[in-house]
C-alpha cells in the first residue's frame, strides 16, 4: 500500500558532485603528487557497498526469497499450488512444512508460488511505474517551461487521487485477472512522487556547466539527458526503482486482500485473503496467515533496509556516520 | 500567497474533473453492451431490481444520446447528489449508505493519522539525538512501514481477540446493541475502535519516524545549525530550531500520504469487519455493486482533496516563507 | 598579547588516512590587530579559521595549544570551547548568506540565541550596531529569505560580535560579493575593530591585494605550514620568502597589459598532505631550492614581526 | 568578426504572469579575429546572459548577432566555429566519467571518421599546446585534476575544432587559484596568434584590463563605456567605471572614495542604443558629459 516510501523525497543531494577547488573540504589535493592513485567512481563506490552490511543484508534477504521463488515450485509434488494435497487444516510438519488450509491445500506450495507473483508484479509494477516516472521528470526537468508546467500539474493530479481508489473502480469494471495486468495498472498509478523527485533532481542538473558544455558539442535533448543528466543520477534512479517495486508489491497485496486480485494464479495477497475469507483467525490457522505476511513484510523491508545502505554507499556525506 | 491558493485550487478541482470523468469513462470500456454486462455481473436475486437497474443504467449512461451530452448529463446527477441506486441494499440511495459509513471510517481514520504523526515525529526526533533509540527505532520502523496494513491487522486480532480475548475482533458494535447516542453505545464502539485503531496507527508510525529523523540529521548538518554551535549555542536550543525546520516537509508528506493512509484504513476496515467505507467497498465488489463501488470512489476524492486543502491551509500558517517568499525581498 | 598559537596541529580524518591539514603553526596575534590569513586552496586557512572557534566532525586536534588572553583555549573539547565561543571568540562564516535560520523572524533568533548565552538583548545597543552597517531596526522583524544577501552579510557581522568578542574570525567573507560590496564590507570590518566591539581579528581570504587594504599583518600560508608573516605593507612590497614572492608576481594590477610585461603563475601544484613529502614544501616549486631544502626550514623572526620560513632568506 | 547589434534579452518571470526583466538591453559591439574583448560586469550586469546567447545556449530577444555575416543560432554547424568555457571547471566535467570524455564528444560530434590512433595524436598535441603532460591528465577522472588542469583540459578541447573562429571564455579564472590563474590568461591570450576572436568574460577589472586591447563595461544589462583599454582605464568617464576602479583593491594603492554612482543620470540610449564617442575610440553613455546626446 505504501505507494510512497518512507523514506520520502531523499534530504541530501545524492548526485555525485565534484569536490569545488575552494578550501572547505579537506585539503585531498590535485595532482600528480598523489602517492596512492585514488580510486574510480565505479571503484569507491563498490568498495563502500562490500563493506555495508544494511545494503548485504537486505539485498541477502531479497536474493533469498527470490530464489525461493524461482526454484521452490520446482521442488513440489505437483504443478498445480491449490491442488488439494493432504489432510485439512494441520499444522506445519515435516510433510507439509508451512501446514494446509480448511480444504488441505499445502500452504507452502502457495507461499512459493504467491513470491513469484510478488515479485512479478512488484517487476512490472515498479518498472512501468519508474518509466513513466523518468520520461515525465527528465523532460518537465530538462525542459523547463510549459511542457514543464502541464506535466507537474499533471503529476500532481494523479499525486492527489488516491491510487488504491483508482485501482478499485478499474478493477473492478476491467476485471483485472492476471499478475502482468495488474503490475501494468498499478504502474500506471504509482509514479506520481518518483517523478517529482526525478524533476527536482533534473531540474538541479540541467544547470551545470557539462550540459551547457554538450550543447556546445551539438548534441541534442534526448542525449543530453539520457548520456549526461541519467548517468549522473543513477544511484538514484536504482534507489527510486527499488522504492516502486516495494510499493506496487505493498498495493497489489492491498488489491488481492479486497478481492481483486488476479484469479488465475495464486499470490500472498490472495493468500490473506482467503485466510481471512475463511476465518482462519477464528479458527486459530496460524501458519495459514502468518507466512505471506511474513513473506511481503520481509521483501519489502530487505529492499528498503537495502536502499537505505545504498544511500549511504553512494551518498559520501552519510558515510561517516 | 493568494497565487500559491489559486495554484493548490486549480490542481485540486482538475483533480476532481479528473476523477469524475475516470468514473464516468470506465464502464465505457467495458467490452460489449455494459448495460446488459454490469445486471449479468450483478448478483441481484429481486427482478424488480433488475429492471430498475436497467432503467436506471439506460438513463444514466444514455448511449443513444452524444457522448458530450452523456458526460455533462453524468455531471448534472453527480452535481445534485444523485449517486444511483444500491443494488447491495436496493433500493437505498448510494448517498445515504456512504453517509452511514463515513462515521466510522473518519473516527479510525483521524486520530490514528494524527496520533501516528505527532508520536511518528516525536520519535524520530527522539531517535536522531540518542544512539541508542536510533538503533532500535530505525529498524522497527523499516519493519513496520514494510509491513501490509492487513497483515498487522490480521496479528493484532489474532493476538489480543483470537488468542487473549481482550477485544473483540468483528464489527465497529456488539450486534445486540443499536446504534445511539448512549454511554453503552459508546464504550461498547470504543471496545471495538481499539484493535483497528492500533493497527493503523503503528503501521504509520514507523515511515513517519524514519522521515523525522532523516530530516533532522539533515538540518542539524546544515548552515544554519553550524553557526549557532559556532556561537557556543546549547544543543536543545540547535535541535528545537532544526526540529521546528524538519516538522515544516512533515506537513508536506502527510499530504502526499494520505492516499496510502486511506488505503490502509479501507483494508483495516475489511480485516475487522469495520462498518466503513473499506466494508462497504468490499460488500460492493462482493455484489458487483458498481454505484456504490463508484459513489465510495468519489467520496474518497473528494475526502483527500478536502484533507489536502486543510494541510496546504496549516502549512502556510506554519511556514513563514510561504507567506514572504512572493512578496519578500529579492536578493 | 591577546592570541598566540603554539604548534597547531589539526588532521583531517578521511578515508585514505589522515590529511594533514595543519601541521605545526605558531604566530600571535596583538591585541587591536586584524591579521590577513591568506594562502592557496587547501593550505590550512581555513581548517585553521575552523580550528579557533569550532572544529567539524572530521577535524582531530593533534597537538600544540592555543592562548587567548592567557587562558588556555581548550579547541579539541567541543564541550569545553562553549565557554570561549561568542563571547570571546567568534565568528563570521563564509556562509553567511545562508547563516540564519530560514523559519525564525532575526530578532527572535537573536533574543533567543543571547537567551541560550545568559545574555540579555539590549535592544537600543542592537539597533545602534545595525546602523553602524547600514541597517534599519525592521531587519529584526524579518524572515532571512527577506533580506539582500549583503543584508544578510552584514546582519551575520552584527549578530556574531554582539557580545564582543576579543576575537573574531572572518572567513572569506568577502569572496561571494562584488568588488562595491566587498569594499563596503571591508570597512565594516575595519569598523568593528576601530569601535571596540571587537578586539583583534583574523581576516582569511584568498584575495592578497584586499587583505592588504584592511590587515596590519599578513600571514602566508603554505600547504599546512606558515610560509611568511610580516606587517602587510612589508609583506607586499619587500617579501622575503619565494613563495610570497612568485605569488605576488602572479597577480594582475588594474592597468598591466600583458603586451607591456608578461607575468608567469607558479609551476606545478601543492604536494599531497596525506603524506606530504619531508623537507621544505614548496622545494618542487622553488626556483631557488637545493640540498638544503631537504630539511624543513624553521620560521625564523629576519626583521622585527617578519618571520619567515625559508633557508634562503 | 563577431559583431552585436543592439542585442536584447528580456526574460519572462513566471510562464504564466505577463511580468518580464530585461537582463541584456540593446549592446551593440563588435570583436574582430585576432582580437581579445573585456567584457566587464558585476553580477546582475546581464555579462554572462550575454556570453550564452553568443554561444546560442539561449535566444536573443531583439537584435542581431552574427558571425562573420551569418546569424548565430545553435546546432553541430556553428558550434565548429564558436566555442566557450564556463567558469567552474568542476562543474563542466561530467563527475562520473573520465575528464577526456570532452574530447571523445567532439570526436563523436565532429570527426567520427579519424582513426583513434590519429585522434589520439591530435588530443595529445592539443594538451601539450595547453602546457600541460598528456601522460599526467589524460585517463584521469575529474576530482583527480586541479581546477586549472581542468580549465586547460577545456582550452584543449577547442583547439581541437580546425574551424574554431571565437571562443566565449567566462569567468574562466574565478575560481582558480592565484598561482595558475594567470598562466591560463596567457593561453587564452595566446589564441589571439592563432587568429581567433576571445570574449573574456569577467568581473575582476585587473584580469581583465591585463588580456584586452578593448573593454565593455556592462550594468544593469547596458553599456556604460566602451573603447580602447587603456583608454577606458586610463582616463575613465563614466561615473560607474570611476566607481569600480575605485573599488578594485590594488597592492600598494590606497582605496580612494569614487563619488557616488547614485547620482548618476543614466543617459537612455534611447531606440538606438547609441553611445557618445568622447573621444577616438573610447565610447561612453553618459548625460552628464558634454557633447552627450542627453546632456
Amino acid at each position: 500500500m505504501n505507494a510512497m516510501p518512507p523514506l520520502g523525497e531523499p534530504a541530501s543531494e545524492p548526485v555525485a558532485t565534484a569536490q569545488p577547488a575552494s578550501d572547505a573540504g579537506p585539503p585531498l589535493a590535485s595532482g600528480a603528487a598523489e602517492p596512492s592513485a585514488p580510486l574510480s567512481p565505479t571503484r569507491e563506490t563498490l568498495h563502500y557497498a562490500l563493506r555495508n552490511p544494511k545494503l548485504l543484508i537486505g539485498l541477502a534477504v531479497v536474493l533469498v526469497l527470490l530464489l525461493t521463488g524461482l526454484f521452490g515450485p520446482l521442488l513440489l509434488d505437483g504443478p498445480d499450488p491449490n491442488a488439494y494435497s493432504g489432510a485439512q487444516a494441520v499444522g506445519p510438519s515435516g510433510e507439509h512444512w508451512f501446514g494446509t488450509t480448511t480444504f488441505g491445500q499445502d500452504v507452502f506450495a502457495q507461499f512459493v508460488y504467491g513470491l513469484r507473483a510478488t515479485f512479478l508484479v512488484g517487476v512490472i509494477g515498479g518498472g512501468i511505474a519508474a518509466v513513466i516516472a523518468m520520461l515525465v521528470g527528465f523532460f518537465a526537468g530538462y525542459r523547463g517551461g510549459v511542457l514543464d508546467e502541464v506535466l507537474t500539474m499533471l503529476t500532481n493530479i494523479v499525486l492527489v487521487i488516491p491510487s488504491l481508489a483508482v485501482l478499485l473502480i478499474v478493477n473492478a469494471y476491467l476485471g483485472v485477472r492476471s499478475v502482468p495486468v495488474q503490475g501494468l495498472f498499478i504502474g500506471l498509478t504509482s509514479w506520481p512522487w518518483a517523478a517529482r523527485a526525478i524533476r527536482a533532481q533534473t531540474f538541479s542538473l540541467r544547470t551545470r556547466d557539462f550540459v551547457d558544455l554538450a550543447r556546445l558539442s551539438g548534441s541534442r535533448t534526448w542525449k543530453i539527458i539520457f548520456r549526461e543528466i541519467a548517468p549522473n543520477m543513477s544511484s538514484y534512479l536504482f534507489m527510486t526503482f527499488i522504492l516502486l517495486f516495494g510499493g506496487s508489491i505493498l498495493i497489489a497485496s492491498s488489491l488481492d486482500f479486497i478481492g481483486l486480485g488476479p484469479t488465475d494464479s495464486v499470490s500472498l495477497g490472495l493468500m490473506l485473503q482467503s485466510a481471512q475469507q475463511w476465518s482462519a483467525l477464528q479458527l486459530g490457522l496460524w501458519w495459514w496467515f502468518v507466512p505471506p505476511g511474513v513473506g511481503i513484510t520481509a521483501v519489502v523491508g530487505a529492499l528498503y533496509v537495502a536502499n537505505v545502505g545504498l544511500d549511504e554507499v553512494f551518498n559520501p556525506k552519510l558515510r561517516e556516520s | 500567497m493568494r497565487r500559491y491558493f489559486a495554484r493548490k485550487l486549480l490542481v485540486y478541482v482538475l483533480t476532481f474533473v479528473f476523477a469524475v470523468t475516470v468514473n464516468w469513462l470506465i464502464p465505457r470500456f467495458m467490452p460489449g453492451d455494459p448495460v446488459s454486462a454490469m445486471i449479468s455481473r450483478a448478483r441481484v436475486s429481486q427482478p424488480e431490481a433488475v429492471e430498475h437497474m436497467r432503467a436506471y443504467y439506460n438513463e444514466l449512461f444514455g448511449f443513444d444520446r452524444p457522448v458530450w451530452e452523456q458526460y455533462l448529463h453524468f455531471w448534472s446527477s453527480l452535481l445534485q447528489g444523485d449517486f444511483g441506486i444500491s443494488i447491495w441494499v436496493f433500493p437505498q440511495p448510494v448517498s445515504e449508505i456512504i453517509l452511514g459509513a463515513l462515521p466510522y471510517t473518519l473516527a479510525l481514520m483521524i486520530p490514528a493519522i494524527l496520533l501516528s504523526w505527532f508520536v511518528g515525529n516525536w520519535l524520530g526526533a527522539l531517535a536522531a539525538r540518542r544512539k541508542v533509540l536510533d538503533n532500535t527505532v530505525l529498524p522497527a520502523g523499516y519493519l513496520l512501514t514494510a509491513m501490509p496494513y492487513m497483515w498487522i491487522a490480521v496479528l493484532l486480532a489474532w493476538v489480543f481477540g483470537a488468542r487473549a480475548g481482550w477485544f473483540p475482533v468483528s464489527g465497529g458494535y456488539s450486534l445486540d446493541i443499536e446504534p445511539s447516542w448512549s454511554w453503552i453505545f459508546f464504550t461498547d464502539a470504543l471496545h471495538h475502535w481499539v484493535l483497528p485503531f492500533l493497527s493503523m496507527f503503528l503501521v504509520a508510525l514507523g515511515g513517519w519516524a524514519i522521515g523525522m529523523r532523516n530530516m533532522i540529521i539533515y538540518e542539524l548538518e546544515a548552515d544554519h545549525s553550524s553557526y549557532l554551535a559556532a556561537l557556543g549555542a546549547p544543543q536543545r536550543l540547535i535541535r528545537r530550531y532544526a526540529f521546528r525546520n524538519a516538522v515544516l516537509p512533515q506537513i508536506t508528506g502527510l499530504a502526499l500520504q494520505l492516499g496510502v493512509l486511506v488505503a490502509g484504513a479501507l483494508v483495516t476496515e475489511i480485516v475487522f469487519n469495520y462498518p466503513g467505507l473499506g466494508s462497504l467497498i468490499l460488500a460492493a465488489i462482493q455484489n458487483r455493486d458498481f454505484f456504490l463501488l463508484q459513489g465510495t470512489f468519489l467520496f474518497i476524492v473528494i475526502g483527500v482533496l478536502i484533507a489536502n486543502f486543510v494541510i496546504d491551509l496549516v502549512y502556510v500558517i506554519v511556514d513563514p516563507r510561504t507567506r514572504t517568499g512572493m512578496a519578500g525581498g529579492q536578493s | 598579547m591577546t592570541l598566540t598559537v603554539d604548534d597547531l596541529r589539526v588532521h583531517y580524518r578521511t578515508l585514505r588516512g589522515d590529511v594533514r591539514a595543519l601541521d605545526g603553526v605558531s604566530f600571535f596575534v596583538d591585541d587591536g590587530e586584524i591579521l590577513g590569513l591568506v594562502g592557496e586552496s587547501g593550505c590550512g586557512k581555513t581548517t585553521l579559521g575552523k580550528s579557533l572557534i569550532r572544529m567539524d566532525g572530521r577535524m582531530r586536534h593533534v597537538g600544540g595549544t592555543v592562548t587567548l588572553d592567557g587562558d588556555d583555549v581548550p579547541v579539541g573539547d567541543d564541550r569545553a570551547m562553549n565557554a570561549f565561543r561568542f563571547r570571546r571568540i567568534s565568528l563570521v562564516p563564509q556562509y553567511s548568506m545562508s547563516a540564519m535560520n530560514p523559519t525564525r523572524r532575526i530578532g527572535r533568533m537573536i533574543r533567543e540565541l543571547l537567551a541560550s548565552r545568559g545574555a540579555s538583548v539590549d535592544t537600543a545597543e542592537l539597533h545602534r550596531r545595525l546602523a553602524l552597517v547600514g541597517l534599519k531596526p525592521e531587519v529584526l522583524d524579518r524572515y532571512p529569505i527577506e533580506l539582500s544577501g549583503g543584508m544578510k552579510q552584514r546582519t551575520v557581522m552584527v549578530i556574531s560580535t554582539l557580545l564582543d568578542p576579543s576575537l573574531l574570525v572572518a572567513d572569506e567573507v568577502t569572496s561571494a560579493l562584488d568588488v562595491s560590496n566587498q569594499k563596503a564590507v571591508a570597512h565594516a570590518l575595519v569598523g568593528l575593530r576601530d569601535q571596540g566591539l571587537v578586539t583583534s581579528m583574523v581576516f582569511i581570504t584568498h584575495d592578497l591585494a584586499l587583505t592588504s587594504h584592511i590587515a596590519d599583518t599578513i600571514m602566508v600560508m603554505y600547504a599546512g605550514l606558515l610560509a611568511e608573516k610580516a606587517p602587510a605593507n612589508i609583506l607586499t612590497s619587500a617579501p622575503r620568502h619565494p613563495y610570497t614572492r612568485r605569488l605576488l608576481a602572479a597577480l594582475p594590477e588594474a592597468g598591466v597589459r600583458r603586451s607591456e610585461g608578461r607575468l608567469s603563475g607558479i609551476e606545478g601544484s601543492p604536494p599531497s598532505l596525506l603524506s606530504p613529502p619531508a623537507g621544505c614544501r614548496f622545494r618542487d616549486r622553488c626556483p631557488l631550492a637545493d640540498d638544503r631544502c631537504a630539511e624543513q626550514p624553521p620560521v625564523v623572526e629576519v626583521a622585527p614581526r617578519h618571520h619567515v620560513a625559508c633557508w634562503k632568506v | 568578426m563577431l559583431t552585436l547589434d543592439r542585442v536584447t534579452k528580456t526574460f519572462r518571470t513566471g510562464t504564466f504572469s505577463g511580468s518580464s526583466v530585461t537582463a541584456v538591453d540593446r549592446v551593440s559591439f563588435t570583436v574582430g579575429r585576432g582580437e581579445v574583448v573585456t567584457l566587464l560586469g558585476e553580477s546582475g550586469s546581464g555579462k554572462s546572459t550575454l556570453g550564452r546567447m553568443i554561444l546560442g545556449l539561449t535566444p536573443v530577444t531583439a537584435g542581431s548577432l552574427t558571425l562573420g555575416g551569418e546569424p548565430v543560432r545553435s546546432g553541430r554547424e556553428y558550434y565548429r566555429r564558436v566555442q566557450g568555457i564556463f567558469q567552474d571547471p568542476f562543474s563542466c566535467f561530467n563527475p562520473v566519467f573520465k575528464a577526456d570524455r570532452v574530447f571523445a564528444l567532439v570526436k563523436e560530434a565532429y570527426y567520427p571518421r579519424v582513426s583513434a590512433a590519429d585522434w589520439r595524436g591530435r588530443v595529445e598535441r592539443a594538451v601539450r599546446d595547453v602546457r600541460l603532460d598528456p601522460g599526467q591528465v589524460l585517463n584521469k577522472y575529474p576530482h583527480q585534476l586541479s581546477g586549472g588542469q581542468l580549465q586547460r583540459l577545456l582550452i584543449a578541447r577547442a583547439l581541437l575544432l580546425d574551424g574554431l573562429e571565437f571562443l566565449v571564455a567566462d569567468e574562466i579564472t574565478s575560481m582558480l587559484d592565484a598561482s595558475t590563474r594567470v598562466d591560463v590568461l596567457n593561453l587564452l591570450g595566446d589564441l589571439r596568434e592563432r587568429g581567433l576572436g576571445v570574449l573574456y568574460i569577467t568581473h575582476d577589472l585587473a584580469l581583465g584590463t591585463y588580456l584586452a586591447e578593448q573593454t565593455v563595461v556592462l550594468r544593469g544589462g547596458r553599456i556604460t563605456e566602451r573603447g580602447a583599454t587603456e583608454k577606458v582605464f586610463g582616463n575613465p568617464m563614466h561615473p560607474y567605471t570611476r566607481h569600480l576602479l575605485a573599488a578594485v583593491p590594488r597592492l600598494g594603492v590606497d582605496w580612494v572614495d569614487a563619488e557616488p554612482v547614485g547620482s548618476c543620470v543614466f543617459h537612455d540610449a534611447g531606440a538606438e542604443g547609441e553611445l557618445h564617442e568622447a573621444e577616438p575610440d573610447h565610447f561612453v553613455a553618459c548625460a552628464q558629459l558634454p557633447g552627450c546626446p542627453g546632456h
